[in-house]
């Protein structure tokens, strides 16, 4: 019989203040097969584990049951123990009297009682655990980053200048993401465009970087250190290495249709290349909206490329790619016009969201850097800013604080006093947050030097009257309600996640949080890993952030998925199922259910890949015929745990 | 002991046994079955034979031979479980059922005998039911030395003579039986003597089903061990253990330790009815099993009530009830087996 | 009407251009009305051959025996084996297709429809007929039994002594078969879950009251699963032994058998048996009543697997046996599975 | 005065949401009744109805089963799978006259600490009139 040995954790008071340890050390010493059970004051010190290992060693136990603590805290811990004394880690099991027990209840006499339940239903456990060893696989050292704005570029520059092949997806035509759209950044005002364009040619030129522009993952299948990704290619039908770049097609193309980088300011062809600095520097054709492939076709395009790197004919096509980590940056959107409709946003041409204006205000925007309002392409003399707009609004809109928008709107109307030094700026705010270095003192120049006019409270309505545009207010501080006529209006729209991201995730079968923004494995000690082990978080995606945040996490989550692919081999948990070949029919329904294709059949039989599966017993809980069944978490071990639990 | 006792009376002299518990077939749906009766006013015996025979009573299904428990690891505890004597009275036994239990008498009164059966066998007094119509469409005792009035195994055997019953005993449980009542009870006239004569010898007519030269098969069957021919005869049947749980004859257990707690162990050793049909009855944990298929299962139950038993006991170890044949899901006949088997080869 | 002639020349036909190994079908027995399987080789015994309203049993039963043996052979007939299937038995081979149980090339497949009608149910034509005796039922012409007494033929509307499964069949013709004897007609059920709707409306403790009078009666003859088309498993949760041990099974394993139940009939384990019967039987159970037939102490086993039928219907929309290239039903999910239940 | 009935609940917890969940709870030292013992398992996926027979034929008075909320499984789909499995289940007891109080089933997240708080309350609150189950446990 085997010889199992229980330790029962004061944790101070923590447990010994409503559960009788002594008695449940007692009653367990009882116990078929329990030949030692003691309780000691922290289990988890040194002392404590010592007890364990003496323990194990004296009494010759076969296994241990450490009543304490959640198993996610200390489950490590005290199965290290267990194997400093020699035993297999999984001889060492858990039985949580802390957070499911004394934490929870004040009857010290029940709470002992389920206390005893708790250890006894684990001491039923342990006895029947295997011995097992980690699964050791290879690992694929390469990485994928998904998402070529700043956040992604980062991350693929890290991954490769330390020597790894990464893969670079973007799905829109260039890299570059958000951040080359801006003017001017803050709290330095140096130009956007002028520190990214570097790093983006650097991506481009480097060596170990595969860039996959207008390009979206499909399918990804597999695991940490060894992933296969499915990349769909989209048909540019322009070949790049043939294209001169002589801009000769989109001037014989019909099409005229709001141009995405300007964010509608301006026009675009059905053939077009989004910005002059785009990379991949190659013009791009807009399928949608060519008329090329229409039954009448239109074809000017073609006729006037001398090239001739224009193909209707192009394909999709379907890339496949092995990767041992991967890095999820898509970035953000900004909050949708149609969601927006109080502040006039999308119904009167001069009422702006903050990425327009950024463009207004860039030199290569196209306003040529002048601030002139869309409608008339006048001077605004009045602009109104409003901050948190879509933000910080439970009822209506998001609950969130989109974080970046105080600072950038202090910007917004800084450069407008730079551009426009007899205009005036208001901004209307909740609270202004400026944490961060140097932001605190930007806004205080903004006020001080620039003389924008703060006014808290909220915008109540914005309508058009006489060719202005109408901003009744509050300003809560002078208790007085303000009407403003603005020439334009300037919104800072909250930040969401990019549009498809959460079709992605459920790709990647990593978790959204209940905003949509990609979760974090942790909101405190693993900010960077997703749920998923390989899977990294870096921007915008994970949440809203400015452009050094979104840089540092980045550059984070390139040192984990470099702590993964440094490595020669991993170790994957060996808790996998495991058929029963004398059982199995072949039946095929545990193949069907198995979320990670680690299942399948052969001759008539189910065979496990120990690497793909994860442990989660969808397939034992589906056969019929109790054929597979995961390892240390078997039917007979749940079986004898009801028992324990129910006091049998 | 010869009496007569007119039916209206019956239910009055079924008052007199109160102290017994009594057992009698009551209708459950479709079929019959023996149940423990407290009110006589519905008593009724004009009934088919019951689904499981009064084996069931005598030898129940499930029984607890003892229990066992620990208060700590040092001290194990058994208390013998055994049933308790109450005196009991089973009315309505066909007799072929009860020339049943004088076949199970053999095996539970061996050299050992059994005492959780002899208790409940010994304090229980059968009063039989005449057929004077067969009970079922595939009765057969006649061919496997039975009839529908043998008094083998019975206290008492009571024949319906229309309005009145004909009770015959023929031990001291009967005679205590009629004398709790003896004022119902008159001798029976020459008349009513002659006409249990003429019932008795119509009644042997109506049988429908009978094996001829029954007792050549024994001796044939001792040379077909190895023959092809329970394959082919067990072609459709199903492995089910419908056909030996309701055989009155029928014997086999299989003991089990019910565990109900393990911290302190408690728990009970039950003997259930085990099933030679069962791919698990003759199994050994190496994983060999001497009797691997249906054909092997379907011929140790004829070898064993048609060969085994003759040699052991002298008897056959079946008396005809026609249970097996009338429940079959894929009608498996054992008449037309036997028979089959009686003029295998020649 | 189903030509018997047509389905004799069919069967002769395939056994003597040797496509089958043998066919399953029914003949006549020895003990009473009901037909006995018949297990035909040689084609001069395709005479025995019948069909009639008496042909209860589900012959894709015996496919199970058919496997087991070919897989202890060394070099096994590789030809299908011949199998008389109604519209019910044919839903089996459908769901037995699958669950990968046989191939498609494993049976050549005998349909015969029901047409209007279907298979009696003794025990109604017993009360139908008051103690007079059934030698014979026929097929009549107008959707009625032709039945043979000793004092000659009546004829009863089928609809009167049917099994009541066939009352509630939602195809009483064959679904996947080779040759196909009879008419696929089309019949209206209007509720195939009427039979349900007694217990169903019963009050909860009513309810409770009827099952467990119904389940303590069993004695775990075990003849609902063993004439069960799906129970098919070498070794069944309800057996407290493994059955299926190789000489390389340790005794580790052999100790790891789990007893879910005790031998002992006693009510709470018999339903802990009947549970899991009914829940490995939902969206695999073709209803072809046989469990109810068999069983020689009357409990309405068929109720258990006709409620899950029920409700997965009525939950998930899930049809039994008409597409073998299905996932089955628990091995399948949709988004908008209701889940009102949870909390 | 009789003691007051205390329902025994076995409750299947999945680990990565409602386990979680419970250990929220008791970070937060929110206060339930003592009368769930929690079997931690990998996915609500993995509770297979033998678990439930199981528990109630050896004497438990409330099953319950969580797991992720749909969508959220760490596992992707097993409560999908979890959620059909377990709603035959509930149909099954509920058609043998078992009351339907008995066996329940819900969503609980790994932030839903009051949520599990709640779950039990009312689990514990909705199964004390019951009284004990001796429809399907063993007799002992």
């Amino acid at each position: 019989m085997k010889r199992t040995g229980v330790f029962v954790c004061h944790c101070g008071i923590n447990i010994a203040g409503t559960v009788d340890v002594k008695k449940v050390s007692e009653e367990l010493s009882k116990h078929s097969g329990v030949v030692h059970a003691e309780d000691y004051i922290y289990a988890c010190s040194d002392p404590g584990q010592n007890i364990i290992i003496d323990a194990i060693k004296e009494k010759k136990l076969d296994n241990v049951v450490i009543a304490c603590c959640s198993p996610n805290l200390h489950e490590t811990t005290f199965r290290n123990a267990a194997k400093t004394a020699g035993l297999n880690e999984f001889q060492c099991e858990i039985a949580n009297i802390r957070e499911q027990c004394s934490w929870v209840h004040k009857d010290m006499e029940k709470a002992t009682d389920k206390a005893i339940k708790l250890t006894r239903s684990a001491v039923q456990r342990v006895r029947r655990n295997e011995p097992l060893e980690p699964i050791s696989v290879p690992v694929t050292r390469r990485a994928l980053v998904i998402g070529g704005g700043i956040a992604g570029i980062q991350s693929a520059l890290d991954l490769a200048n330390t020597g790894f092949e990464v893969i670079l997806v973007e799905r829109e035509p260039s890299i570059g993401g958000h951040m080359i759209q801006l003017s001017e950044t803050f709290p330095t005002l140096d130009c956007s465009q002028c520190i990214m364009t570097p790093k983006m040619v650097e991506v481009s030129k480097h060596p170990k970087i595969k860039l996959m522009t207008y390009s979206e993952v499909q399918e990804i299948s597999g695991y940490v250190g060894n992933f296969k990704v499915k990349i769909l290619k989209k048909p540019t039908y322009v070949y790049a290495d043939k294209c001169t770049l002589c801009d000769e097609c989109t001037k014989v193309c019909p099409v005229a249709v709001p141009d995405e980088f300007n964010l509608g300011l301006t026009a675009r062809r059905a053939i077009y290349i989004p910005f002059p600095q785009a990379i991949p520097a190659t013009f791009t054709l807009d399928i949608k909206n060519c008329p090329g492939l229409l039954p009448i076709a239109c074809g000017k395009c073609t006729d006037v490329c001398e090239p001739g790197a224009i193909d209707y004919d192009m394909k999709p096509e379907i890339v496949e790619e092995e990767v041992g980590a991967i890095i999820v940056a898509t970035g953000y959107d900004l909050y949708e016009k149609e969601l927006l409709t109080e502040y006039g946003y999308g119904k009167y041409p001069d009422v702006l969201d903050g990425l327009q204006f950024e463009r207004l205000l860039s030199a290569s925007g196209p306003t040529m850097g002048k601030v002139l309002r869309p409608s008339d392409h006048k001077e605004p003399k009045e602009v109104v800013f409003i901050q948190c707009a879509g933000s910080r609004d439970p009822e209506l809109h998001c609950a969130y604080c989109s974080k970046i928008c105080c600072m950038y709107t202090a910007k917004h109307a800084m450069l407008y006093k730079h551009h426009v030094p007899d205009g005036q700026a208001y901004i209307f705010y909740i609270d202004i947050r400026s944490g961060g270095k140097d932001y605190e003192e930007f806004v205080q120049r903004a006020v001080e030097d620039d003389g924008v006019l703060y006014l808290r409270g909220k915008v109540s309505k914005v309508f058009e009257d006489k060719g202005k545009i109408k901003v009744w207010g509050v300003d809560t501080l002078a208790g007085k309600d303000i009407e403003i006529d603005a020439d334009m209006v300037v919104l800072a729209t909250a930040m969401r996640p990019s549009k498809g991201a959460d079709e992605l995730a459920r790709k990647l079968k990593i978790a959204m949080d209940k905003d949509g923004f990609l979760a974090e494995a942790h909101p405190k000690l693993k900010p960077l890993e997703s749920v998923t082990s390989g899977m990294f978080l870096a921007g915008a995606a994970q949440a809203p952030k400015d452009i050094p945040e979104a840089v540092a996490q980045a550059s984070g989550a390139a040192g984990k998925a470099i702590s993964i692919l440094s490595q020669e081999r991993l170790y994957h948990a060996p808790t996998v199922a495991e058929v029963n070949v004398n059982l199995c029919t072949g039946c095929g329904m545990c193949v069907q259910v198995c979320p990670y294709d680690s299942l399948s059949l052969k001759d008539g039989k189910v065979e496990v890949n120990e690497v793909l599966c994860e442990g989660c017993g969808t397939c034992s809980a589906t056969c019929l015929r109790a054929a597979i069944q995961v390892k240390n978490m078997t039917p007979l071990q749940v079986n004898e745990m009801i028992k324990a639990a129910l006091g049998g | 002991m010869e009496k007569v006792l007119s039916k209206k009376a019956f239910p009055q002299w079924v008052k007199k046994l109160e102290s017994y518990t009594m057992y009698l077939p009551r209708k459950d749906g479709d079929f019959w079955n023996y149940e423990v009766i407290k009110n006589p006013e519905i008593i009724d015996l004009d009934y088919l034979n019951t689904v499981l025979s009064p084996k069931k009573i005598i030898f129940p299904q499930r029984e607890v031979l003892l229990e066992f428990s620990t208060s700590n690891e040092e001290e194990l505890k058994i208390n013998e479980v055994l049933p308790e004597e109450a005196q009991s009275v089973i009315f309505g036994v066909r007799p072929c059922d009860a020339k049943a239990l004088t076949l199970t008498d053999k095996v539970f009164g061996g050299d050992f005998k059994d005492p959780y059966y002899w208790k409940r066998r010994n304090s229980t007094a059968l009063v039989g039911l005449a057929c004077n119509t067969p009970p079922s469409p595939n009765c057969f005792c006649l061919s496997v030395d039975g009839s529908p009035h043998s008094k083998e195994g019975l206290d008492i055997l009571i024949t319906d003579l229309g309005d009145k019953y004909h009770a015959e005993s023929f031990t001291k449980k009967g005679d205590d039986l009629l004398n709790l009542a003896k004022a119902l009870f008159k001798n029976p006239t020459a008349k009513e003597k002659k006409d249990l004569e003429k019932i008795q010898a119509e009644s042997k007519k109506k049988i429908q089903r009978q094996i001829k030269d029954t007792k050549k098969i024994p001796p044939k069957l001792k040379d077909m061990f190895d023959s092809p021919f329970w394959d082919e005869e067990s072609l459709s049947c199903i492995r089910c253990g419908i056909c030996t749980y309701l055989c009155p004859t029928c014997h086999c257990f299989d003991i089990n330790d019910e565990v109900t707690s393990s911290s302190p162990i408690k728990g009970e050793r039950v003997r259930t009815w085990d099933n030679c049909q069962f791919p698990d009855f003759t199994m050994h944990s190496s994983g060999h099993n001497p009797r691997p298929d249906k054909a092997a299962r379907l011929r140790q139950r004829i070898l064993h009530k048609f060969q085994y038993f003759v040699e052991l006991y002298k008897n056959y170890q079946c008396t005809g009830c026609g249970r097996c044949i009338s429940k079959c899901p894929v009608g498996i006949d054992i008449i037309e087996v036997l028979e089959k088997a009686r003029d295998y080869g020649s | 009407m189903v030509n018997l002639e047509e389905l004799k020349k069919e069967a002769s036909q395939i056994l003597k251009e040797g496509k089958v190994k043998y066919i399953i079908g029914f003949q006549r027995g020895s003990n009473g009305l009901l037909p006995v399987p018949a297990f035909i080789k040689n084609p001069k015994d395709v005479e025995k051959l019948v069909w009639d309203p008496t042909c209860v049993y589900n012959l894709t039963l015996f496919l199970q025996d058919e496997k087991r043996k070919k897989t202890k052979e060394k070099e096994p007939d590789e030809r299908p084996v011949g199998i008389v299937v109604k519209g019910c038995d044919s839903r089996a081979i459908n769901v037995l297709l699958q669950e990968e149980f046989i191939k498609r090339d494993d049976v050549y497949v005998l349909g015969v429809s029901c047409e209007n009608t279907g298979v009696l149910d003794e025990k109604k034509l017993a009360k139908k007929l008051k103690g007079k005796k059934a030698k014979k039922v026929e097929f009549g012409a107008n959707d009625d039994f032709v039945i043979t007494t000793e004092d000659g033929n009546i004829k009863i509307a089928a609809q009167e002594v049917l099994a009541e499964r066939c009352l509630e069949c939602k195809a009483h013709f064959p679904v996947i078969y080779d040759v196909l004897i009879g008419e696929k007609t089309k019949r209206n059920v209007e509720n195939p879950f009427k039979s349900l709707e007694k217990i169903e409306s019963l009050p909860p403790e009513e309810r409770w009251k009827f099952w467990k009078e119904q389940i303590e009666k069993c004695i775990r003859c075990y003849a609902c699963r063993s004439v069960c088309p799906m129970c098919y498993c070498d070794e069944c949760v309800a057996d407290t032994i493994n059955f299926v041990v190789t000489p390389d099974t340790s005794a580790e394993e052999k100790a790891q058998k789990i007893k879910w139940l005790e031998k002992s009939p006693v009510s709470s384990e018999n339903f802990v048996y009947h549970f899991v019967r009914a829940i490995h039987l939902a969206g695999r159970c073709i209803d072809c009543g046989e469990c109810e037939r068999v069983c020689p102490l009357d409990i309405p086993v068929r109720f258990l697997n006709k409620k899950l039928e029920k409700e997965a219907k009525e939950l998930f929309d899930y049809d039994v046996g008409f597409d073998p290239d299905k996932p089955s039903l628990v091995s399948s999910f949709k988004d908008d599975d209701p889940e009102d239940f949870i909390r | 005065m009789a003691e007051e009935f205390e329902p025994k609940i076995v409750a299947f917890l999945c680990k990565w949401c409602s386990s979680a969940g419970s250990d929220l709870a008791g970070v937060s030292r929110m206060q339930y009744p003592p009368n769930v013992i929690p079997i931690t398992v990998m996915c609500s996926g993995s509770v297979s109805p033998l678990y439930i027979f199981s528990a109630f034929n050896k004497g438990a008075d409330g099953v319950l089963v969580s797991g992720c909320h749909p969508g959220d499984c760490h596992y992707i789909k097993g409560n999908f799978y979890a959620r059909r499995r377990i709603a035959l289940v509930k149909k099954l007891l509920e058609y043998v006259g078992l009351e339907p109080e008995r066996f329940q089933m819900s969503w609980i997240s790994a932030a839903e600490g009051v949520k599990y708080t709640k779950v039990i309350k009312d689990f514990v609150q909705e199964l004390k009139p019951l009284g004990p189950q001796k429809k399907l446990r063993r007799t002992q």
